[in-house]
């Protein structure tokens, strides 16, 4: 089999998430493909756009609802860019899954934090859709900061929670940056869940079971310091503490070297050893955050 | 008085334009204008190291890019009394027939031949003469190929040095030329009859100026007989009207190019070459400058029949790859060179230190200004009045286009 | 069909010559493209509109700068082609002012013609595209149009010269041989043909952006025992100022 | 008959033996091109220099090419490129089969990169003892003897080779010429351990390993890295000619109007797109980081694999800037005292 190769996939779906992003459903057109593709949350897929290059994008669907895949896609390069060019009924070709993915099992029965900034949305949608779907976690929060109202990814989704989230085990905070009258209207109905700020400051009065909490983070670069110590601020074992990262990447399978991070004590691979990493790992491998 | 303005020749290299000024309903004075930018070449030069020079030079044209390292090295070689063995100036020669073969082919093929059978351009002229077309740029491409290998890159290359080389080709590479050479031949012997028939138009060149080798050389001759340096004979003016420099031999419009080059060195073509010459000897002593073309077509058997011989006498001596050592020492030497439109001059004066203090480069283009004009004015002045404007302007472009003129290399000088 | 123009202004015919050159690639091109203009030809009205603009070349007189805004305000995609367009080649290099060089060369101050100062073209209007080389590898722009033609912007090349010269395993002529290489500093995308011949990159595609460090070779080409003032000279040929150290 | 693992190779057989490996492959070896040795295929004996340093390009080139079409597009579909052919890589040093092997964990761990798998079945790698000069330090990081990974290996005797067999292959093309070999005397033994004795004690520049890896972490803030940004180039020379470097960059590219190809070629840690993520996040912005990340890859320890540098000295015979290696990580070690 060669790794390389990639399988055609149709898009079923597009749908526009905001100015930058759009949700891409897709399903595998060989019906044994779609069979055999199993995924995890977190994990992630290399797009191949024929003739033009590759680029790996986070699986935002959950693996719960089967026979298609999502991808959210920014437009920020020259191969996005096309990606948002295309239209429902283009065939793409897709390899993978690729990546180590959350350790779902591990988790179960314990109370899940997902924190997440922007586009970080994205792989943390896959498990907050799975954790819901399988009913087998305690309680979930998503703490989701935003740039402004127009920059929420999965918004219908995010309302609906926001409203009917409690009743599934799922509270969901927003803090957005820039204020606007639809993020006032989203304050006045959802306080305190929703508030003008950056992530952080949604941890406020947050206590949580250390023994029994996992926090998943994935955002921006800058984002993961400040989050980390929040975490560690209310005694969250570094070992409890998943985050999922970027690194500019070509194979995706632990060939071609660029993801490589690390130092001489410590060299990983973000594409194969991760890219969800515990902070334990971080603390070990100098340059991973 | 009235001026009917040419704007922008096309199909020929560089940008070009010609005031025609009528008074009392006749052509009064013709200006050939270079309205490209200058590019200042000799200023480049000036306090750079000799080694990095005909780099440099080669930049002054694309299409006769290796003609400008050529001259520029036999300049500077000729400052330091350098003497290069044969196996490097053969391979110098290849290098330039392979640009004839080139500019040649494009300038017949592409830009005349669609003249002579009434398109305006060579893609629309592919639909009945696809063959010609196809002729044309095989040849062409051939010729880029020798550059290749020659030069280092089919434009701008950098592999003509002062005392030889930077790498010296393979005997593949060799032997492919001398094939190619062979194989070429019969479509270049069919150019010389489609050129053959051409009307004849232009001014009558008088004076025809070439270098005293066929591709080369270390000094000019005439059609006097006079053997000289540039300084002595050839004065150069600026106009007030145009970024390139008229010239004069001995006070006259005088020619080079092709047609001078067969005219004056006919002794020195290939046995093919010299057959065909003969053949039309007597049409091209007639001197009209629109009889370049035919003596261009010629050229190409001449560089065909020359390429194939230079590389089996290579093959045969076998290379011994090896360059002279330059010494620095003060001097001033002067390459003179045959580029494909005609004689071309480096001069240079070198310091001590190799470092070039002085630099005059005097191109075919520029040397051809003053009867190219001449052969504008004479053309106006014979169809004013009876042909059309459209047709008029038309004549006056084909007229500019027989001399296969460049008009980047006449900054000191017209493009495609 | 996208409606293509390549323009020259002032330079050695070379950029535009090298398409011609590109052969039976051509046929591949003229089916995306339908070629409006090639070559500074008269028949440019203002109200044609293109899809994809090439210009080659210096702006070095008043034509060339209307020439170039007309071209640019009528055109969706400018490529700048050529390292005259993109960095200003060996013309822009010439010291002094306009004047002093009309002086020199014509023996006038007088300007009729209205000469400027050589500048690429990048410094008067904004361009989508720069490919650099005196001239570019044919093979770049071939895919450049390409890639353009489907939708796709064309990747931008990052790296020197000396990766392309070690790809195809040719000897480090700076290393061995202590020939002043510009290789280590240059924009790499002409698969190192000049090493190939065994001479020194003359840096033609003008510097790496951003990562090359000019100060370092600087030191390394005196090492070697050339004076700084050639060394300087080297430097600025292609790009004029822009390598500072 | 001769079933061994050592067996000698006299010098009068040496030519036939070598033109019978035809039969099992292009034969490429070391030859020198200018002042630099290449592989390169060879079709006689003559054209082999086998008392070469080192090659430019280590024999990685063979395995993943420079410039490597993995797949060729047609009608929208992916075809893979293949055509490998049976190679024999002649005079094979020491230190770039361990090269080698450092490549075959990354290559051919899960998933397998098949490109390299096939070209590492289909070739046969024949060593050869060597001398090091001024820039090797293979010895101080035990890459100076294979004891797998090559076929044959032919050790230098006055009047031939000694050759240890080190693979079925290796034995089936003794077995094969078997008219070409000799057993061996305690003579070639003698000569082989003094030669090794020699070699042992010619080497001039040595890393020192000693906590190399917790030295470096520890130098994450050396001034040493500031004084080398100013000199490296970051050229991406020293990546090149690594025989353990394997970054490489995919780019697809036109064949035609509607075929193309997919391409990786060799990458460089030291561009400044290595790094650099959506959204415009350089994780290595400034040639210090890049840098360092060098040094810090190569100074990684696999404990089953070693480290990621096999001390063939390639990167210092090519730095235009001169930066040796060795120096380098001792002058860091030195700072941290
Ligand atoms: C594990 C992983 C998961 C990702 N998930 C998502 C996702 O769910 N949604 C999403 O929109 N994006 C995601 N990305 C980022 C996405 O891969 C890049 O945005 C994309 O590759 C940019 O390609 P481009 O051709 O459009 O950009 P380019 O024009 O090539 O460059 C634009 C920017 O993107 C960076 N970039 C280029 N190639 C890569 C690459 N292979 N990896 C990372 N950065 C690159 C460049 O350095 C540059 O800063 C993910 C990246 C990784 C590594
Ligand atoms: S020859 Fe020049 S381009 Fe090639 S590696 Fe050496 S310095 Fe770099
Ligand atoms: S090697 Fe240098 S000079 Fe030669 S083409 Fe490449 S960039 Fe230009
Ligand atoms: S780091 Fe240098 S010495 Fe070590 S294996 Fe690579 S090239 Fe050889």
């Amino acid at each position: 089999m060669n790794p390389y190769q990639t399988y055609d996939a149709k898009i079923l779906e597009i749908r526009e998430l905001t100015p930058r992003e759009k949700l891409f459903t897709l399903r595998f057109v060989d019906s044994e493909a779609n069979k055999e593709f199993k995924y995890k949350p977190g994990q992630f897929v290399i797009v191949d756009i024929r003739g033009f290059g590759e680029f790996p994008i986070s699986l935002c669907s959950t693996p719960t609802r089967e026979g298609y895949i999502q991808l959210c896609v920014r437009r920020v390069g020259r191969m996005t860019k096309y990606m948002h060019t295309l239209k429902e009924g283009d065939v793409i070709g897709i390899r993978g899954p690729y990546g180590n993915g959350f350790p779902m099992e591990k988790m179960e029965g314990s109370e899940l934090i997902l924190v997440s900034g922007g586009l970080g949305m994205a792989p943390l949608r896959s498990v907050l859709w799975y954790a819901i779907d399988s009913g087998k976690y305690e309680h979930i929060y998503l703490l989701y900061g935003t740039k402004s109202y127009e920059d929420i990814l999965f918004r219908d989704e995010i309302i609906h929670l926001l409203k009917h989230g409690d009743a599934i085990g799922c509270t969901v905070k927003l803090a957005y940056e820039v204020e606007s009258p639809s993020c006032i209207y989203l304050e006045r109905g959802f306080s305190p869940k929703v508030c003008k700020g950056v992530v952080t400051d949604l941890f406020r009065g947050m206590e949580f079971d250390v023994e029994n909490t996992y926090a998943l983070i994935c955002g921006p670069p800058v984002m993961y310091k400040y989050v980390i110590k929040e975490l560690l601020d209310r005694k969250l074992s570094p070992g409890r503490i998943y985050m999922t990262l970027e690194r500019r990447m070509r194979c995706g399978i632990g060939k071609c070297g660029h993801c490589i991070v690390g130092t001489s004590t410590s060299i990983k691979y973000i594409c194969k050893d991760g890219p969800v990493f515990t902070y334990w790992e971080a603390l070990s491998t100098r340059g991973l955050i | 008085m009235v001026t009917i303005t040419i704007g922008e020749f096309t199909r020929v290299e560089g940008n070009g334009e010609a005031d025609i000024i009528i008074e009392n309903g006749e052509v009064k004075e013709v200006k050939l204008k270079i309205v490209e930018g200058p590019r200042f070449f000799e200023l480049l030069t000036l306090g750079r190291y000799y080694y990095d020079v005909p780099d440099l030079e080669a930049r002054i044209c694309a299409i006769c890019y290796l003609s400008h390292s050529v001259a520029s090295v036999l300049g500077i070689e000729r400052a330091f009394n350098v003497e290069v063995p044969r196996e490097v100036m053969l391979l110098r020669e290849l290098g330039l027939l392979g640009e004839f073969l080139e500019s040649h082919a494009l300038h017949l093929y592409l830009l005349v031949a669609p003249d002579v059978f009434g398109y305006p351009d060579a893609i629309k002229m592919a639909s009945k003469h696809g063959e010609l077309v196809k002729e044309g740029l095989s040849i062409k491409a051939f010729g880029n190929y020798i550059r290749e290998v020659i030069g280092g890159r089919e434009i701008h290359g950098i592999n003509v040095k002062p005392g030889g080389f930077g790498r010296y080709p393979t005997i593949e590479e060799l032997e492919k030329i001398e094939q190619n050479s062979e194989a070429l031949l019969r479509f270049a012997k069919r150019a010389v009859n489609v050129f053959a028939d051409l009307k004849f138009y232009g001014a009558k060149a008088e004076h025809f100026v070439a270098t005293n080798s066929y591709l080369y050389g270390d000094k000019l001759i005439a059609c006097d007989e006079e053997v000289f340096d540039y300084y002595e004979h050839i004065e150069e003016k600026t106009l007030p009207y145009s970024f390139a420099k008229q010239s004069k031999y001995k006070g006259d419009i005088f020619m080079v190019g092709a047609l001078p080059r067969v005219m004056l060195k006919s002794e020195q073509l290939t046995p093919l070459a010299k057959k065909l010459f003969e053949d039309h000897r007597e049409k091209l002593s007639q001197g009209y400058v629109s009889l370049n073309n035919l003596a261009q077509a010629i050229e190409l058997v001449y560089a065909l029949e020359k390429a194939k011989e230079i590389a089996r006498e290579l093959l045969d001596k076998g290379l011994s790859c090896e360059n002279v050592p330059v010494e620095v020492q003060e001097g001033e030497g002067i390459g003179y060179v045959e580029a494909p439109r005609g004689v071309l001059i480096h001069h240079y004066k070198i310091d001590s230190k190799g470092n070039i203090s002085y630099s005059n480069i005097i191109t075919p283009t520029a040397l051809n200004h003053a009867i190219m004009e001449l052969s504008l004015y004479e053309e106006a002045k014979k169809n004013y009045g009876s042909l059309d404007e459209k047709t008029f302007v038309q004549r006056l472009e084909e007229t500019v286009r027989a001399f296969d003129p460049c008009i980047s290399c006449s900054v000191h000088l017209v493009k495609l | 069909m996208l409606k293509l123009g390549v323009f020259e202004l002032t330079d050695c015919g070379g950029c535009a010559l090298n398409i011609l050159f590109l052969y039976e690639k051509l046929f591949d091109i003229i089916k995306f493209y339908e070629i409006k203009e090639f070559h500074m030809a008269s028949s440019f009205k203002e109200h044609d509109h293109l899809d994809v603009a090439i210009i080659t070349g210096t702006v070095s007189c008043q034509r060339d700068l209307e020439l170039l805004k007309r071209v640019r305000n009528n055109s969706n995609y400018v490529i700048a082609l050529g390292t005259c367009a993109t960095h200003g080649d060996v013309q822009g290099s010439v010291e002094g002012s306009i004047r002093e060089k009309l002086e020199k060369v014509y023996g006038s101050r007088a300007n009729p013609m209205k000469a400027l100062d050589s500048k690429p073209i990048v410094e008067y209007v904004a361009v989508d595209y720069a490919l650099p080389g005196c001239p570019y590898d044919k093979d770049e722009v071939y895919q450049v149009l390409m890639d353009i033609a489907k939708g796709v912007e064309p990747p931008k090349k990052d790296y020197p010269v000396c990766i392309e010269c070690k790809l195809n395993e040719y000897e480090c002529v700076l290393i061995k041989r202590g020939i002043p290489c510009l290789g280590p500093i240059t924009l790499g995308g002409c698969n190192a043909i000049c090493v190939k011949s065994k001479v020194g990159c003359i840096g033609c595609r003008g510097p790496l952006p951003k990562e090359a460090n000019p100060a370092s070779e600087f030191e390394i080409l005196k090492e070697l025992g050339y004076d700084e003032e050639y060394i300087r000279k080297k430097f600025k040929t292609f790009a004029r100022g822009e390598l500072r150290w | 008959m001769i079933i061994l693992r050592y067996v000698k190779l006299p010098s009068e057989n040496f030519e036939e033996f070598f033109n019978s490996l035809k039969q099992w492959g292009e034969i490429n070896a070391p030859v020198k091109q200018g002042n630099i040795y290449s592989f390169k295929k060879v079709d006689s004996l003559k054209e082999v220099s086998l008392d070469y340093t080192r090659t430019m390009l280590p024999p990685k080139k063979f395995f993943v090419k420079p410039r490597d079409e993995l797949l060729k597009l047609k009608e929208g579909k992916w075809e893979e490129s293949n055509g490998t052919k049976p190679v024999v890589l002649f005079g094979v040093h020491s230190c770039d089969i361990h090269g080698l092997q450092i490549l075959d964990k990354v290559y051919l761990d899960e998933p397998v990169d098949i490109y390299y798998k096939k070209r590492r079945e289909n070739s046969i790698i024949i060593g050869i003892s060597c001398m090091p000069d001024e820039y090797c330090f293979c010895k101080s990081l035990g890459t100076d003897f294979a004891m797998t990974g090559f076929d044959l290996f032919l050790h230098e005797l006055p009047d031939g080779y000694l050759v240890r067999v080190g693979s079925v292959k290796g034995h089936e093309i003794v077995w094969a010429n078997e008219g070409v070999f000799e057993p061996i005397s305690e003579e070639d033994l003698k000569y082989f351990r003094e030669f090794e004795e020699k070699r042992a004690n010619s080497f001039k520049r040595s890393l020192n390993k000693e906590g190399l890896a917790d030295m470096l972490d520890l130098a994450f803030e050396s001034p040493v890295w500031k004084k080398y940004e100013k000199i490296c180039l970051g050229c991406g020379n020293c990546n090149m000619v690594c025989p353990t470097c394997r970054c490489y960059e995919v780019c697809d590219l036109w064949v035609n109007a509607y075929e193309g190809v997919r391409v990786r070629r060799y990458d460089s840690c030291f561009m400044e797109s290595h790094g650099l993520v959506a959204g415009g996040h350089n994780f290595r912005p400034t040639r210090l980081d890049r840098f360092r990340h060098r040094y810090y890859c190569k100074s990684y320890f696999d404990p089953s694999a070693g480290f990621n540098c096999v001390g063939c000295g390639r990167c210092d015979e090519f730095c235009p800037a001169k930066i040796e290696h060795v120096k380098v990580l001792d002058e860091v070690r030195e700072a941290l005292k």
